[in-house]
């Protein structure tokens, strides 16, 4: 059923390989007076990434030779450790589901480590960034190609490291660095549920083996309890990764980080990986609808607060950042209504325009030095057209305009929503979609339309170099035409993608009829443009920051979900800490010490004190003690 | 002929206090030589004791003595206990005479005839025989003790020991005389077949026991009757508390341990008795220790600690095949640490023992470490801290009392010493972990840091080589 | 008849001696009340048919022992300023009373297991010297022999003690 | 009658307990061991009269000998103290305690 | 040639330690001597890690009687249980020596000695030997405190060395129980600890001498709620000491339990196990939540210890082969990690003059070695996967899942709880702006990188390869399990004991 491919192995080592290197070269030398040539770390940077995706290629081309069944490269580098029934192996898994993200996180990645080349430069930490980016690819290497729980979990905590690295980048600034613990803490609570759900998983149909075709094999003999239990810890790891109602509080600070890094990790990468782990124990997911349709409402409640939060941001990359909090949202509602596939695309797509978006954003922020506030921006189409170009696309696919990549797999997901009868999940679907339509077009509009807020930055304003531009343009390119890749029966298509992932995958695609589809596209154009329309009206011509007021600043102030956390978790948290190392450690704990220590004294003293010195007092001790024991004894004695 | 070999130490022991008596009386030689021929005599009839070997339970001289001396390797045991205690008292004297300029010739023979009659009550198996020779032992101790006449201090110390000692005494005579109109003998072979066969009336063994047992309880300050220890310890000039703590002990608790192993019946009787002695004896002696800041007094607490684990002992012992190896390999290990303390302070202690106090040894370490490990070496044995012998003889007991089912009784035990740790790490804490304010300088001869650190080296050897079990 | 009569008179005479002992404020006082006990109970001895105790106890204990004692006395003349004034020790001496309760109770208790057999005429030679001496060299030698090293601790020990100062060894 | 015997010995060895722990005067505490011992004394020749047997008397005398060194020995101690306080109160020498 | 190893491993730093006690040798001499004899033991370690086929038995093993009236023998040996507790004890003392440069003579002496008396204490397999090591090395600790230690030194020696000596002498009362009651028995007296483990003992004494010995144990590991004495000792004593202490004699205090007490008190321990791995869980929210309001690194660092020392000795308590490998692997991970983490903060407060986090910031800046070492160490410490933290903690939670639920969801907190303080630390100290005090920070200096390079590849190489340590201590670990479970199944079959070990045999 599977072949081996032993050089699968090799995709994630490359980068590590890279990281290494680099980071051995920056440690060693960065307290140097001239640091090596950006030149040098740059090439070293990109070879590691441009490897692993040709090796990706070959990977891909290989399955697509084999039968479809029988498409599962896997290679066992190790065991890792091998206790009692428990046998985990330093494994891989190369099947279409794997594939796919593999592709497009090795070809975004290495693009993105291009653009950095030119990002970064004049940045006296140019290595230990690049050092921190391959060691993240890497790890998403691992996290998409290990072939059991475990082994994913080792690139899963590993992203989860290079994000908190990354986002305290700068690490000067104590924000950043609380970013940057906020998002590794609120991961590692995720984690936790994730390492309970293997446990779980484990001991209920583990002891065959635990990797993921051996569990697929043994999943009906999970009992459906603990089904749903290991379903639903599985989900709030997924939850912690990627952003999802409750966890998802860290993603938006997480931009505190250099921007190709909220590209690649906190768009396109890293938080994807939450739908690719449901994707992946789809085969458990199956089993138990119940949980399906929790991690599907979790989801599309995340979309739609995301999208609420998303049109008041003035950040620029805030409302990106909850943009993509949003879109995962949609692809947790996809693959909850178990439409693995319609998931599992979407998150392709979203992967290049959301890369785009950052990126173009990107070059925007580097044209006016840091700027970040959109409503200190304007007019800016006529300074850079190219980014202007491919902002507007990105936008287009991520409001989901037809016939931009976004579109097809939001509807896809949406569509499967309508069609497994969640009617409730597909209405708010399509709300989302307008809502995004609205928030996407009012950043677009601000940013490059009417007149500049402040000339002076806009003099100075100039398109960034080809090194930079060159990604977006590869990017939109593919954000704009990446939908064709899963066509729908209705637009003549044959969901290609759908079908590529299928043997990975246990979903059933349901049939309906094509008026209901097409209602369905319909009705969700209608909300894009709805949104389109009134963000155009709204700041078309140029506008200035509005009042937020009500509602609106409530959402302004994104419900003040950061401070309730605050008040109820972490304060407490330390409020708690500090009353046990003060109050109870010395007083509660520590009293058996204390009382005894105590007791100890008294008595010696008492003691001391009978030692009067008067010889008739010494004897009547003596006699003392006699009576007693003659009292003693007189029972003895008949 | 056998017998005369096993009563040689005795003899030459006896002779030998003779002798310095005699040469006392016409002051023919100097006390430092008087101290030469004293250690000479205790160490031939230590090595006497140890050719001469004994099997087990051989009466000696039985026509002449009629039975009243039996001995046995447990009898051996205790005589190289005290004759090696004797040893180096004496040359621990021979230092501190150097010192404190008080000491005339009978002192040495003094010395002699305390342990003779510490001998004798170790082979005595008669009672009469036995009050004889405590009383030569008491008489010699008291005088040792009071022997600084111009010394308020030790009379008062021999006033309290001399009178409660005697008061003791008389109890052991009323206790004789009962035993003896219950069992019409005092022999105690006589003794314990006439408990067997029944003729003994049960209540006088039991009153005449339990007087015997106040004047030997007595003598090894178990509690309530402890209270002069302390006193007398800290009066009596420094060598002769260790003489006292060890080598006296050891004699009493030979005829404590022979008398009790006459007769199965009759240490039964006694076992609830000696268990509640013994844990208030434990207990007791620590809560007195903990308040102590004179070293002596805090020795004397924890030698009556080390009586209560020494009952703990003689509870466990079993009449029917009695060898005493834990109680002779406990005294021993026990004399050992004591005696070695004296040693020490017996030359730290300086011109009038004006070191005597806990913080007077603040800093020893960095100004004598030789000598402040050896201590700390004594005090961790006495503590009973492995490897050193405290650790074997304490494991022998607490083995002995739960092998005789005393579970309970072990396990106080270990709570007890628990509590004795305090005060044994507080001198070395003070030796060690402080700075000194004086330098520790001793006059007088190197005899006596000698015998410490051959005393040192016994620690480690009879706690690494339990030979004696 | 007789002997019964005498054993009541002695031990009464005992009994007030003792007591005169413990109750007499000064020493000497007490010592001659000791002697009177000391007197009957050589008395209560000769009762028992014990002949060369009897005399032992006139001889050594009323004669000698209790002049001793005097003796002292006497040498450091003991005015009645210098002796320990006592005022509560009447409370000590019915506390005392109290404490021995039990302690008296309990031996009484024991001695009164004794047979209570009348007791046998024995022959005439109990209690004499030469059978007294007899036991004693027959079967009491080393006890004997023994006592003569303690008296003999007891001589040196004294002279250490009490006796003159002699000149400090250098 | 033993009993008696046996009974008056164990009344004046506690009269002499008693004497030992009520009095603060050396010599009566003294006087009154020696009773102690007379006590035990009177034990013994009754038992030996109990038993018929002579060791009593010589567990008799040999008590007296004791009891004859210990007075010795005591009587050097007095005059020891004597010497020193010039006062026969046991509680002026409580030099050593605590 | 290698059959005396152990002892060599034993009695060669003793002696050395105490030759240097007692002559007068300069502190440098004193110090290469502690470098050689450690480098020596090393060798002798890896040898016998080498050497060790993992069949489950006793290796190396060596006995003579030595009381034969009491059946007390000296013994040694080395099984799974004890091998990568012996590796810890042996692998990382020449680090101590070639980082702590300016110390005194009796310095090294006492780190020399509590070498072999732990040694000693890890390869005894007669509960009398192990018992008299067990006291040993707590004395040099004892005088390193009190001698080198902060300024409150003196009340955190004595609680210390009362505390656990209290402890220990409970525990000999036990074990002269548990051998009296084989001779009861069997009618021979032995202490070897492989023939105790045929006793069975019942009734309300076998209990108390249970309690004793977990009393013990419990002090030593230190298990909540005896771990009082652990912050003040930590933070008092000198860096040695506190590595020492930390790193390898709170594992022999988790050793104790599985070598001595799980054979011979299978009933008992199944009966007290819920109750024990609460208190371990207890002990690890804790002291986790105690860690993250502490301004002395030291101190925080302590706490942290006992935070894992409480998960270590849960892994004991739930009784499956994956609980019990895991803490046999953690045992070795944890002293690595802190150890290292103790030496570290050392050379901090010997460069800056101070461990209060609040005076440090910046340091990666200016030492980006150190800081990579740092964080490569800390991030073992919270159980990153990759390092040798992640593997213990992994089998342990998984373990305590199958124990007991509940148990291993709390259990699971640790993932969490330990990365809170750790980050809060790391922030203040390594990230920020520097001031003063940092800015002058020098970054390891060769030889420091030399030393430390090792133990960092080996934290790393124990994440990423930890089956080759695994495949030597599984088999005994699957023994001692099985071995559990029969007693308590034979136990459960004729009295209804509530028991949570008995569904957990075929793993």
């Amino acid at each position: 059923m599977e072949h081996t491919a032993n050089y699968i192995g090799l995709i994630p080592l490359f980068p590590l390989i890279g990281a290494l290197v680099l980071g051995l070269m920056h440690m060693l030398t960065c307290t140097n007076e001239k640091p090596l040539s950006e030149k040098l770390y740059g090439t070293l940077a990109c070879i590691g990434p441009v490897l692993s995706f040709f090796l990706a290629l070959v990977v891909f081309f290989h399955l697509k030779g084999l039968p479809a069944p029988e498409r599962f490269l896997t290679h066992d580098a190790f065991t890792w450790f091998a206790v009692g029934d428990l046998h985990v192996n330093m494994g891989f898994l190369a099947d279409p589901l794997s594939s796919l993200m593999l592709l497009f996180v090795t070809f975004i990645g290495s693009l993105i480590h291009i653009y950095s080349v030119g990002y970064m430069s004049e940045d006296q930490n140019f290595g230990k960034f690049f050092a921190y980016l391959n060691l993240f690819l890497g790890s998403m290497l691992i996290l998409v190609l290990g072939s059991g729980p475990v082994v994913m979990f080792v690139g899963w905590e590993g992203v989860g490291l290079c994000s908190y690295l990354l986002i305290s980048f700068y690490s000067e600034d104590t924000d950043n660095v609380l970013a940057g613990n906020k998002a590794f803490i609120v991961n590692r609570i995720g984690d936790l549920g994730f390492v309970l759900g293997m446990s779980f998983l484990f001991w209920a149909i583990g002891s065959g083996g635990f990797d993921y075709l051996s569990l697929k094999e043994n999943a009906h003999n999970l009992t459906p309890t603990i089904g749903i239990v290991v379903c639903l810890l599985l989900f709030v790891g997924a939850c912690g990764k990627s952003a999802q109602i409750p966890l998802y509080v860290w993603l938006p600070d997480a931009m505190a980080g250099p921007t190709p890094v909220s590209a690649l990790i906190h768009a396109a990468t890293m938080v994807t990986a939450g739908v690719y782990m449901v994707a992946r124990f789809s085969f458990i997911y199956a089993h138990v609808p119940f949980a399906g349709s929790i991690v599907a409402w979790v989801g599309i409640l995340t979309a739609l607060l995301a999208a609420i939060f998303g049109m008041f941001q003035r950040d620029i990359k805030k409302i990106l950042a909850y943009s993509t909090v949003s879109q995962l949202g949609y692809m947790f509602a996809g693959v909850g209504i178990a439409a693995y596939s319609a998931g599992i695309f979407h998150v392709f797509t979203h992967a290049f325009f959301k890369a785009l978006l950052f990126l173009g954003a990107g070059s925007v922020i580097y044209a006016l030095h840091h700027e970040q506030d959109i409503w200190k921006m304007g007019g800016l189409k006529e300074k850079l057209p190219k980014t202007y170009g491919c902002m507007v696309i990105g936008a287009l696919a991520l409001a989901g305009v037809p016939p931009f990549s976004g579109f097809f797999s939001k509807d896809e997901i949406l569509f499967s929503a309508l069609a497994s009868g969640h009617t409730g999940i597909w209405f708010i679907g399509v709300l989302v979609a307008g809502m995004t339509a609205y928030y996407t077009f009012r950043m677009i509009f601000v940013v490059f339309h009417g007149t500049p807020r402040d000339q002076e930055s806009f003099d100075h304003a100039h398109e960034p170099p080809s090194v930079m531009t060159l990604p977006l343009i590869i990017l939109a390119i593919g954000a704009a035409f990446t939908g064709v890749l899963n066509l729908p029966g209705i637009f003549g298509g044959s969901l290609a993608v759908s079908h590529w992932l299928a043997p990975s995958l246990t979903e059933h695609h349901p049939h309906v009829s094509a008026w209901l589809e097409f209602f369905g596209i319909v009705a969700s154009v209608a909300a894009v443009a709805v949104g389109l329309t009134i963000a155009y009206k709204k700041f078309g011509k140029g506008a200035d920051e509005p009042e937020y007021t009500g509602f609106a600043k409530f959402g302004f102030n994104k419900f003040y979900v950061d401070e309730i956390y605050n008040a109820i978790l972490v304060q407490p948290y330390k409020a708690f800490g500090a009353v046990i190392s003060r109050f109870i450690e010395p007083n509660v704990t520590d009293i058996h010490v204390k009382f005894s220590t105590w007791l100890y004294k008294k008595a010696g003293s008492a003691f001391k004190s009978f030692q009067v010195g008067y010889i008739r007092v010494y004897a009547i001790y003596m006699i003392i003690g006699l009576s007693l024991m003659s009292l003693f004894l007189s029972q003895s004695i008949n | 002929m056998h017998d005369f070999m096993s009563l040689l130490p005795l003899i030459i022991i006896g002779s030998g206090a003779i002798l310095l008596m005699l040469l006392a009386a016409f002051e023919k030689i100097e006390v430092e030589l008087a101290a030469y021929i004293s250690m000479a005599i205790f160490g031939i009839g230590f090595v006497v004791q140890l050719l001469v070997g004994c099997g087990d339970q051989t009466v000696l001289f039985e026509k002449v003595f009629n039975g009243m001396l039996v001995s046995s390797n447990f009898t051996m045991i205790a005589g190289l206990i005290i004759l090696g205690c004797g040893f180096f008292t004496a040359m621990c004297s021979h230092t501190y005479f150097k010192i404190n300029q008080f000491c005339t010739l009978e002192f040495y023979s003094m010395m002699l005839f305390g342990a003779c009659g510490m001998l004798l009550l170790s082979l005595s198996q008669e009672l009469i025989t036995a009050f004889i020779a405590l009383e030569i032992m008491s008489l010699a101790i008291y005088i040792l003790v009071g022997y600084d006449r111009t010394n308020v201090t030790s009379t008062e110390a021999i006033l309290k020991y001399l009178m409660l000692g005697a008061f003791a005494g008389a109890f052991f005579t009323m206790g004789t005389a009962l035993i003896y109109g219950g069992a019409a003998s005092t022999k105690f072979a006589d003794i314990s077949t006439s408990i067997v066969d029944g003729s003994a009336s049960h209540a006088l063994m039991i009153g005449g026991a339990f007087l015997l047992f106040v004047a030997l309880l007595f003598k090894v300050a178990a509690i309530p009757f402890h209270a002069w220890v302390i006193d007398v310890y800290e009066g009596a000039p420094t060598p002769v508390t260790g003489f006292m703590a060890t080598a006296l002990k050891t004699a009493v608790f030979a005829v404590f341990a022979n008398f009790l192993a006459l007769n199965d019946s009759l240490h039964g009787d006694w076992v609830t008795f000696l268990f509640y002695i013994s844990v208030f004896t434990m207990f007791g002696g620590n809560l007195i220790a903990i308040g102590q800041n004179n070293l002596k007094r805090m020795l004397a607490a924890s030698g009556i600690v080390h009586s209560g684990y020494l009952l703990i002992a003689l509870v466990a012992i079993s009449a029917e095949h009695f060898t005493g190896s834990v109680i002779g390999y406990y005294l021993a290990a026990y004399a050992v640490g004591t005696m070695g303390m004296f040693a020490a302070l017996s030359y730290l202690g300086g011109k009038g023992e004006e070191r005597m106090n806990f913080d007077d040894f603040k800093g020893l370490a960095k100004v004598r470490p030789y000598s402040a490990a050896a201590i700390a070496v004594f005090l961790l044995s006495m503590a009973g801290i492995p490897p050193t012998a405290g650790f074997m003889a304490k494991f022998y007991v607490i083995t002995s009392a739960i092998t005789a089912g005393h579970m309970a009784l072990a396990v106080l035990g270990v709570v007890s010493s628990i509590l004795s740790m305090w005060y044994y790490l507080r001198l070395i804490i003070n030796m060690y972990f402080h700075d000194s304010e004086e330098t520790f300088e001793t006059s007088g001869s190197p005899l006596a840091s000698a015998a410490t650190f051959v005393l040192v080296f016994c620690v480690f050897a009879i706690g690494i080589y339990p030979i004696v079990i | 008849m007789i002997a019964e009569g005498l054993f009541t008179a002695f031990s009464v005479l005992a009994v007030l001696g003792a007591l005169g002992l413990v109750l007499f404020r000064h020493p000497m006082q007490g010592a001659m009340s000791l002697v009177v006990t000391m007197i009957s109970l050589a008395g209560l001895y000769a009762l028992l048919s014990a002949k060369l105790i009897f005399v032992l106890q006139l001889i050594v204990y009323a004669g000698a022992i209790m002049s001793l004692i005097l003796f002292i006395i006497m040498f450091l003349n003991i005015q009645n300023e210098d002796l320990p004034n006592e005022p509560k020790h009447f409370y000590y001496f019915l506390g005392g009373l109290i404490l021995l309760l039990p302690v008296g109770s309990f031996l009484i208790k024991v001695v009164k297991c004794v047979p209570g057999v009348e007791a046998t005429i024995v022959g005439n030679g109990f209690g004499g010297v030469k059978e007294v001496g007899l036991v004693l060299f027959q079967d009491w030698l080393l006890p004997f022999e023994i006592v003569s090293i303690l008296l003999l601790v007891a001589l040196v020990g004294s002279v250490v003690l009490a006796g003159s100062k002699r000149r400090l060894s250098k | 009658m033993i009993q008696d015997y046996l009974t008056l010995s164990v009344i004046l060895f506690c009269i002499g307990i008693l004497g030992v722990i009520s009095r603060r005067n050396v010599f009566t505490v003294f006087m009154s061991i020696e009773l102690m011992l007379n006590a035990a004394n009177l034990a013994f020749i009754a038992f030996s009269r109990l038993h018929e047997s002579m060791d009593g008397h010589v567990l008799a005398m040999m008590v007296m000998a004791v009891a004859a060194a210990e007075c010795a020995l005591g009587l050097a101690v007095v005059i020891l103290l004597h010497k020193h306080k010039g006062n026969l109160d046991t509680n002026v020498f409580s030099l050593l305690k605590g | 040639m290698f059959e005396y190893a152990l002892s060599v491993m034993i009695f060669l730093p003793i002696l050395s330690g105490l030759v240097l006690l007692l002559s007068p040798v300069s502190k440098g001499a004193a110090r290469l001597v502690g470098f050689l004899v450690s480098v020596v033991i090393l060798l002798l370690g890896v040898e016998i890690f080498l050497g060790f086929t993992g069949t489950g038995g006793m290796e190396y093993v060596q006995n003579r009687p030595w009381v034969e009236s009491l059946g007390i023998s000296y013994g040694l040996g080395v099984d799974g249980i004890s091998l990568l507790v012996l590796m810890a004890a042996t692998v990382l003392f020449p680090m101590v020596f070639s980082v702590l440069k300016t110390q005194s003579k009796g310095y090294y002496a006492n780190l020399l000695i509590t070498q072999g008396a732990m040694i000693g204490a890890i390869c005894a397999t007669d509960l009398v030997l192990f018992y008299i090591f067990w006291e040993i090395m707590l004395l040099p600790i004892f005088f390193m405190i009190g001698l080198y230690g902060g300024e409150n030194r003196l009340s955190a020696t004595l609680k210390i060395t009362i505390y656990t000596i209290a402890g220990s002498l409970l525990m000999l009362a036990a074990l002269i129980y548990v051998g009296v009651s084989y001779h009861a028995q069997f009618g021979k007296w032995t202490f070897d600890i492989v023939q105790l483990a045929a006793l069975d003992l019942s009734g309300g004494w076998a209990i108390l001498a249970f309690i004793m010995f977990m009393i013990a144990f419990a002090i030593k590991t230190p298990l909540f709620p005896f771990h009082t004495w652990l912050p003040d000792a930590y933070t008092e004593a000198p860096t040695a000491a506190t590595f020492v202490l930390s790193a390898i004699m709170a594992k022999i205090g988790v050793y104790g339990v599985i070598r001595f007490v799980v054979p011979v008190f299978e009933i008992e321990f199944a009966r007290f196990a819920i109750l024990l791995s609460l208190a371990g869980v207890t002990g690890m929210i804790y002291c986790g939540l105690a860690a993250i309001s502490q301004k002395d690194m030291k101190r925080m660092l302590a706490f942290s210890s006992a935070s894992h020392m409480g998960i270590i000795a849960l892994g004991v308590f739930c009784m499956n082969v994956q609980a019990l490998t895991g803490t046999l692997f953690q045992i070795a991970a944890h002293a690595t990690s802190t150890g290292v983490l103790f030496l570290f903060v050392g050379l901090m407060e010997e460069r800056m003059k101070t461990r209060d986090i609040d005076d440090l910031g910046g340091i990666a800046y200016k030492a980006p070695i150190f800081a990579t070492f740092f964080a490569i160490t800390m991030l073992a410490s919270v159980g990153l996967p990759g390092t040798s933290g992640f593997i213990g903690e992994f089998l342990i939670i998984l373990g305590a899942i199958k124990f007991n639920a509940f148990i291993g969801v709390l259990a699971g907190t640790a993932l969490v709880i330990g990365v809170c303080y750790m980050l809060w630390m790391f922030q203040r100290v390594f990230f920020e702006k520097s001031n003063a005090r940092t800015v002058e920070f020098q970054d390891l200096s060769t030889s420091e990188l030399l030393t430390f390079l090792p133990v960092i590849l080996l934290i790393v190489a124990m994440g990423i390869f930890p089956q080759a340590f695994i495949k030597k201590i599984e088999p005994a670990a699957q023994q001692q399990v099985a071995k559990v479970f029969a007693m308590t199944q034979a136990q459960v079959a004729d009295t209804k004991v509530p028991n949570p070990g008995h569904n957990n045999h075929k793993n």
